[in-house]
């Protein structure tokens, strides 16, 4: 077992991790830290498989950057959107039933 | 145990469950995408290859990912002029932290500058140097450091656009001769690239600190800030 | 794109085009309207008049584009789809005018002759598809069209036969849809050939095929009243008559019947739709219909749901037609085509004369109604009479055709059913004739209106004449050239002859 | 087997559990921001210090600093809150 | 030369408009539509011409061939939803210029996110990359997230927020689903992918993921429960663009990776299923907009029912004969075409109708038809495809799949194309059946301005037109597929 394939595997169980969260809670920034370990998960995926064997490969690394600014502009995004919820409405989940 | 918490234990299973299968099963690829890479590097015009796919083979990519960067900023700013706030007053004067910000700062600045430059041939980058740039950001606004070009929402916004602006507009112009859009040619690759990545990280410097700014802040009750806004238009 | 190409396009499009320019005028100009209307429909008159005698001479009208690979839109003028035309043009005249009278002074005009066009467009559509596609189309169209006619008024009741309307329409027209489709499958695009274009399939497929025909059938029935799908037409009586006499006369049952006619003509032939052994129950449903109509008509006292179960009764005759196989029952089912259409048509404008002038809707009141309105309570006597089938009228024709034609395909029964049905259409008529020109007239009528110099108003009483007078003359120069019958013999004699 | 890696990534899912299974807002952000730094030393590990800045940088930084915000504001009570306004439609 | 020029341009200029109008002042922002819908026309149309003299082609950006570079592909497919794009969102700009003016200051925002989801939307119908397409749904779907926001009221922050965490876990999983697939072919390339791909566990679940990721995305039934509140509770133009465009795209990445994993790859089980969804969201959201009682979310649910029958597209073109197949795409791309164009049409009329009465209740459109028959006719018009009536292309589309659905031999979706016209002609004369009752009506009828009377009638005759003359577009829509030659 190379290291990569380690890492990938921890990056499996992250992203099931992560799922299991972002179902599973309802406050709405706990569901975001889940997002945000699903995505690492997905990122550790994406390296340690087309690594593992076959040696550094850069292609992924700028995926992985490109796939870090889009997490964080996307938490951005939904933060600004939660607060203003909040702000509005003085809660931290969304309501069960529209 | 509530119904959510049994089906998103199910469902996590089986999520991991088919992830490990499919890890565990995994035929290795006949492309090899590594050994292009490699061979291409000499016509990109940056020796790091990391950049060199950043900025060069999917550039494209990159392209789309500041506008990603740049509609978090809109939507914030939407919503911030939708919900109006109270002028913000956040931070307070810390002569400490003054002081240390003195020092810091230039440092930042250099690490910054380091990042950037270095990106062209060990790794570094524009992504790296905008954050450290938004750090540095951060920090005055907990000092309590009221800039007024970052308040000047026409600057901000210049600049939030410029990096945008001119990544486009490279991979515009250089269309002229008649080569697809993005094709840097050979001799100004480097130089290109080196501007684009200038302007990217004032913009994504700009485009995290708005991110951090746009929120609501801490003194929060809407009705005083709609008077407040009233107020001082 | 040739001239006959375009003429044939021409007489869709006067239809069309009145209907979008309808849409777009103000609800106040109502003379422009009326002007526009009119001039459409005479228009459309002339240029059906021009193809008549062309197809007359067997000059080819076709017009057609591809829609999708495989999937043409084709209007193409034979002799079985003009009679359709004509019939539709000349009683579209006759509606408009009795519409204009009819619905002075009432809200929603410009809705309201909008859709009459489009229905009426629907209508010549449907008579010139070349093809199952094309006439599936302009028959969903014509369910959307007349949907807001039928519940023009808007009331509690109107809406409620309006949405029955679509249940019974929409439903049907999808069953059709799957026919068509299923047809399109086996044997590509299925344009009407006479002689059909399915006689050439593996045996084998002869079951499908019975399906196939069964789904059609439904489909089409819906719109022919055929029973049980008929419900949804005596609703439909809360329109205002103008549109009943759309429903009935010109566009709705005429365009199931047409389709049937259609179906078993040109799309499976007669003599292959009779080997796979369809026509017999498409005779006997058409005859239970006959019975059960006139059965039901005589129940009703509201004249014009008495006149709507008769439509259901009188429909069935030309499907009747159709199903007997050979020449004779051909040439009485599509006469009475026309003829239902010219006498159903009177009685519906009769009624509406009643009502408007009278305020009379129920039977009982009509007792006296003669010397009041001495001309309508004719027309309704000449529309009675040709529907119960007395000589010379036009309805005894087609009867007296139906009945050979039943003797030559050796169904003998349906003898029978032509001469109850009679005896009941008499049943359920002759009792309104006595009570108009016998009785005394007993209670007062709402006359509040003045309506015009003559017994009503001159637009709703020069329609009513025309068209009985039209009904008459069918049956008493049933032998001339042009005549109902003579045009209907020309159809059977291209039917059959291949 | 590279035992050092497979501590790390050991670590990385622990820690990660506890981010989401603290009982404590606060605590869970930390924990995050623990998390977002061991997954930047992996990507020293697995030869990406590309990654490794930007995920320290931005990853962790940014998104944690992001957090810790929005947290600090939601601690924060506030007097009366808005009716829907306006509404139109 | 100028071939060239104009694909780039197509997700270039809206971008750069996009920025813009970000510096500009409020009031310039809708007036930036000016230069940029004759220039993004002119580039959709050129990009066609190109199309049908050269036929279909590879875009490489920055002149480096896939695998390595990014490659853009410029073929029927990709040119018809660019050009649904321009018509669509063209007009309803136009709509939104007008509808606008009586929203606060802070819906000016709306002209950006327009130009960015444009961009975005673009950037998605041409790309030819795996990850490109990542994040061309990251652009599209957080604009689409801005644009559902920008009402600012707590409903519309709740909307967003539920759609904003349904985007970012379907794209998660889209992204899983690449990093197995370029584990284990090592190229992100479609045209790479189609030579290389082999039925194996990996690329099974790669594909189960991408599938479900953007199931999500598209609000297949049952994941659309982000939907309704988000298309019924925007602002109208917003909902239009949304119903009509943006949910496409993601069916698109669908079907586009569908076809390049091939036949081997694709299981028919799975093609299966994805219809039975598809047919479980036919009848719930028809039953569902049925029992609405607001008009928009009416509309919405019609679209939760609408995509249902884009997923026939898969059963019917899965271990089907050539025909069949063919029949399944042209009849898939023509309901989605008339879908696009219909709902449009729908939403800006629905807008309409409830900006005449002043009320989002369906009962409060009693006898409307005598005061605003043009909004009404846009409705009658839009619905007519949606009910799959002809004239129309949802008629065409619907004929297409009962063609294709019949030479298969599948006639369980019979079933469902007929009941689902059913449901649908339930809820549009719903609606039709209120404005034409004749009973106690409201005392104020506003009349709007005609500008957004004449749009949403253009998108109605459009949907209605392109049944008519489906020939042409689904001839250009074949070029470059594996269905060119039929």
């Amino acid at each position: 077992m190379s290291s990569a394939l380690v890492f990938a595997w921890s990056g499996v169980l992250l992203f099931g991790l992560g799922l299991f969260g972002f179902i599973a809670h309802r406050h709405l920034l706990r569901r975001l830290l889940a997002f945000n370990i699903m995505g690492s998960g997905s990122f550790l995926v994406l390296i340690g498989l087309a690594q593992d064997g076959r040696g550094v490969d850069h292609v992924p690394h700028a995926m992985v950057i490109t796939g870090i600014v889009v997490a964080v502009a996307s938490t951005a995004l939904a933060l600004v959107v939660f607060r203003r919820w909040y702000r509005a409405s003085g809660r931290t989940d969304l309501p069960e039933d529209t | 145990m509530s119904l959510r918490i049994v089906s998103a234990a199910l469902l996590c299973l089986a999520v991991t469950g088919a992830l490990a299968w499919a890890v565990l099963d995994r035929p290795l690829p006949e492309e090899n995408l590594p050994e292009r890479v490699a061979a291409a590097m000499p016509e990109s015009g940056v020796d790091h290859p990391v950049t060199a796919v950043l900025l060069n083979f999917r550039s494209y990519d990159t392209l789309l990912e500041i506008a990603v960067l740049l509609l978090a900023v809109v939507v914030a700013l939407a919503l911030r002029e939708a919900q109006p706030d109270r002028p913000e007053q956040m931070g307070l004067e810390n002569p400490l932290l003054r002081a240390v910000m003195a020092w810091l700062l230039p440092l930042i600045l250099i690490v910054a500058g380091f990042l950037l430059w270095a990106g062209s041939y060990q790794p570094g980058g524009a992504f790296q140097a905008g954050s450290v740039l938004a750090a540095a950001g951060v920090l005055l606004r907990l000092a309590g450091v009221t800039t007024a070009w970052l308040d000047n929402a026409t600057l901000m916004r210049a600049g939030l656009a410029l990096g945008l602006l001119t990544f486009l507009g490279v991979g515009l112009l250089v269309m002229i001769p008649g080569v697809p859009f993005l094709t840097y040619p050979l001799e100004y690759a480097g130089t290109l690239i080196l501007l684009i990545e200038l302007t990217l990280t004032l913009s994504i410097g700009l485009t995290l600190i708005s991110l951090f700014r746009l929120t609501p802040p801490y003194a929060d009750d809407p009705d005083e800030a709609r008077e407040q806004q009233g107020k001082t238009p | 794109m040739t001239w006959n190409a375009l003429i044939l396009f021409g007489v869709l499009a006067t239809s069309l085009v009145a209907s979008a320019v309808i849409f777009l005028l103000a609800e106040s100009r109502h003379t422009t309207r009326s002007v526009f209307n009119l001039a459409a429909a005479v228009l459309k008159l002339l240029l059906v008049g021009w193809i008549v005698w062309g197809v007359y001479q067997n000059i080819d009208y076709e017009f057609r584009f591809t829609i999708i690979e495989g999937v043409d839109f084709i209007l193409r003028a034979d002799a079985l789809g003009m009679m359709f035309v004509g019939l539709s043009s000349l009683l579209w005249l006759f509606t408009t005018i009795y519409a204009i009278g009819y619905l002075e002074k009432a809200p929603n005009r410009s809705r309201f002759f909008g859709f009459f066009s489009l229905c009426v467009a629907s209508t010549v559509g449907i008579a010139l598809a070349g093809n199952l596609f094309t006439f599936l189309l302009f028959y969903e169209l014509l369910t959307l069209s007349t949907y807001p006619l039928v519940v023009h008024r808007g009331t509690r009741e109107s809406l409620r036969a309006g949405q029955v309307y679509l249940y019974y329409t929409l439903g049907g027209g999808a069953l059709l849809l799957f026919g068509v489709v299923a047809l399109h499958v086996l044997v590509g695009d299925t344009e009407f050939v006479p002689g059909g274009v399915l006689s050439g399939l593996d045996p084998s497929l002869h079951p499908l095929l019975i399906g196939i025909f069964l789904m059609m059938i439904i489909g089409l029935g819906v719109k022919a009243a055929l029973f049980p799908l008929h419900a949804w037409l005596p609703m439909a009586m809360v329109a205002p008559a103008p549109v009943s006499a759309l429903l009935h006369a010109v566009a709705v049952v005429k365009a199931g019947a047409f389709g049937i006619a259609r179906l078993v003509y040109d799309v499976y032939g007669i003599e292959f739709a009779f080997s796979l052994g369809l026509l017999g129950p498409l005779a006997v449903a058409a005859s239970i219909t006959i019975i059960y109509g006139s059965l039901r008509a005589l129940a009703q006292d509201d004249l014009k749901k008495r006149l709507a179960f008769s439509t259901v009764s009188q429909v069935s005759y030309i499907i009747l037609g159709i199903s007997l196989f050979g020449p004779v029952g051909t040439l009485g089912g599509l006469v009475h085509l026309l003829h239902q259409g010219l006498m159903k048509i009177t009685l519906f404008f009769c009624a509406g004369n009643y009502a408007e002038t009278l305020g009379v809707h129920k039977i009982s009141e009509l007792d006296g109604a003669g010397q009041r309105m001495p001309a309508t309570s004719v027309a309704f006597t000449l529309g009675a009479f040709g529907m119960i089938g007395i000589p010379p009228m036009a309805g005894f024709i087609s009867k007296w055709y139906l009945g050979i034609g039943a003797l030559e395909a050796g169904m003998n029964w349906v003898l029978g059913v032509l001469i109850l049905s009679s005896l009941l259409n008499a049943a359920y008529f002759l009792p309104i004739l006595y009570r108009i020109w016998f009785r005394r007239r007993e209670r007062l009528w709402c006359e509040g209106k003045v309506l015009g110099r003559f017994e009503t108003s001159g637009w709703l009483l020069l329609p009513t004449l025309a068209t009985a007078a039209f009904a008459l003359i069918a049956g008493v120069l049933a032998g001339m050239p042009f005549s109902p019958l003579y045009w209907a013999d020309l159809i059977v004699s291209r039917e059959y002859l291949p | 087997m590279p035992w050092l890696d497979l501590l790390l990534g050991l670590t990385l899912v622990v820690t990660a559990g506890m981010a989401l299974a603290a009982r404590d807002m606060f605590r869970a952000v930390v924990m995050f921001i623990v998390f977002g730094l061991l997954v930047a030393l992996a990507w020293v590990r697995l030869q990406a210090p590309d990654i490794a800045l930007a995920e320290a940088a931005i990853g962790a930084g940014l998104t944690g600093v992001l957090l810790l915000d929005t947290l600090g504001y939601l601690r924060r009570p506030f007097g009366s809150r808005v009716d829907n306004p306006e509404e139109r439609e | 030369m100028i071939g060239l020029w104009s694909v780039p341009l197509l997700f270039a200029l809206p971008l750069a408009l996009g920025i813009l109008s970000l510096l500009v002042t409020p009031a310039w922002r809708p007036r930036l539509i000016f230069v940029g819908l004759p220039l993004l026309a002119v580039a959709s149309f050129d990009v066609l011409a190109r199309l049908v003299v050269e036929g279909p082609r590879i875009y490489e950006l920055g002149g480096w061939q896939a695998p390595l570079g990014i490659n853009l592909v410029v073929d029927g497919l990709a040119v018809g939803m660019i050009l649904m794009t321009t018509l669509v969102a063209s007009l309803c700009a136009l709509y939104a210029r007008v509808y606008l003016r009586d929203y606060p200051p802070s819906s000016s925002f709306f002209w950006p996110l327009l130009w960015l989801l444009w961009a975005g939307m673009n950037g998605i119908w041409l790309a030819e990359d795996i990850f490109n397409l990542y994040v061309g749904l990251e652009v599209m779907g957080l604009a689409a997230v801005g644009m559902v926001a920008l009402r600012a009221t707590p409903q519309a922050l709740a909307a967003a927020m539920r759609y904003l965490l349904a985007a970012l876990l379907g794209s998660l999983a889209y992204l899983l689903g690449v990093a197995l697939l370029y584990a284990t072919y090592g190229t992100l390339s479609m045209a790479g992918l189609h030579e290389a791909a082999a039925p194996n566990v990996t690329t099974h679940v790669a594909l189960a993921l991408i599938i479900l990721g953007l199931l999500l995305k598209t609000a297949l039934f049952p994941l659309h429960a982000w939907l309704p509140p988000a298309h019924g509770g925007a602002l109208t133009p917003v909902s239009a663009l949304l119903s009509a465009l943006v949910i496409k795209a993601s069916f698109y990445i669908l079907m586009r990776i569908w076809l390049v994993l091939g036949p081997e790859v694709t299981p028919i089980f799975t093609a299966q299923v994805l219809g039975v969804l598809g047919a479980g969201a036919v009848f719930y959201g028809g039953w569902m907009a049925w029992r609405q009682h607001h008009l928009k979310q009416l509309v919405a649910y019609s679209t939760v029912a609408q995509i249902g029958y884009l997923f026939l597209f898969f059963p019917l073109v899965t271990g089907t004969g050539p025909e069949a197949a063919r029949l399944a795409w042209d009849g898939t791309l023509m309901m989605l075409v008339a879908h696009a164009l219909a709902k449009a049409a729908l939403f800006l009329s629905a807008g309409n109708l409830i900006l005449a009465v002043g009320s989002t209740q369906i009962s409060h459109l009693v006898g409307i038809s005598r005061f605003r028959p043009m909004s009404l006719f846009s409705f009658g018009l839009a619905g007519v495809s949606l009910m799959g009536l002809p004239p129309s292309g949802g008629f065409t589309g619907k004929w297409l799949l009962l063609h294709s659905a019949i030479l298969s031999g599948q006639w369980w979706w019979l079933i469902v194309l007929f009941l689902g016209g059913l449901l649908s002609a339930a809820y549009i004369f719903k609606v039709f059946r209120m404005s034409f009752r004749e009973g106690p009506q409201i005392d104020r009828s506003v009349t709007p301005p005609l500008t957004l009377d004449v749009t949403a009638l253009i998108l109605a005759s459009a949907a209605i037109l392109i049944g008519l003359t489906a020939h042409l577009p689904l001839f250009w829509l074949r070029l470059g597929s594996a269905f060119g030659a039929g």
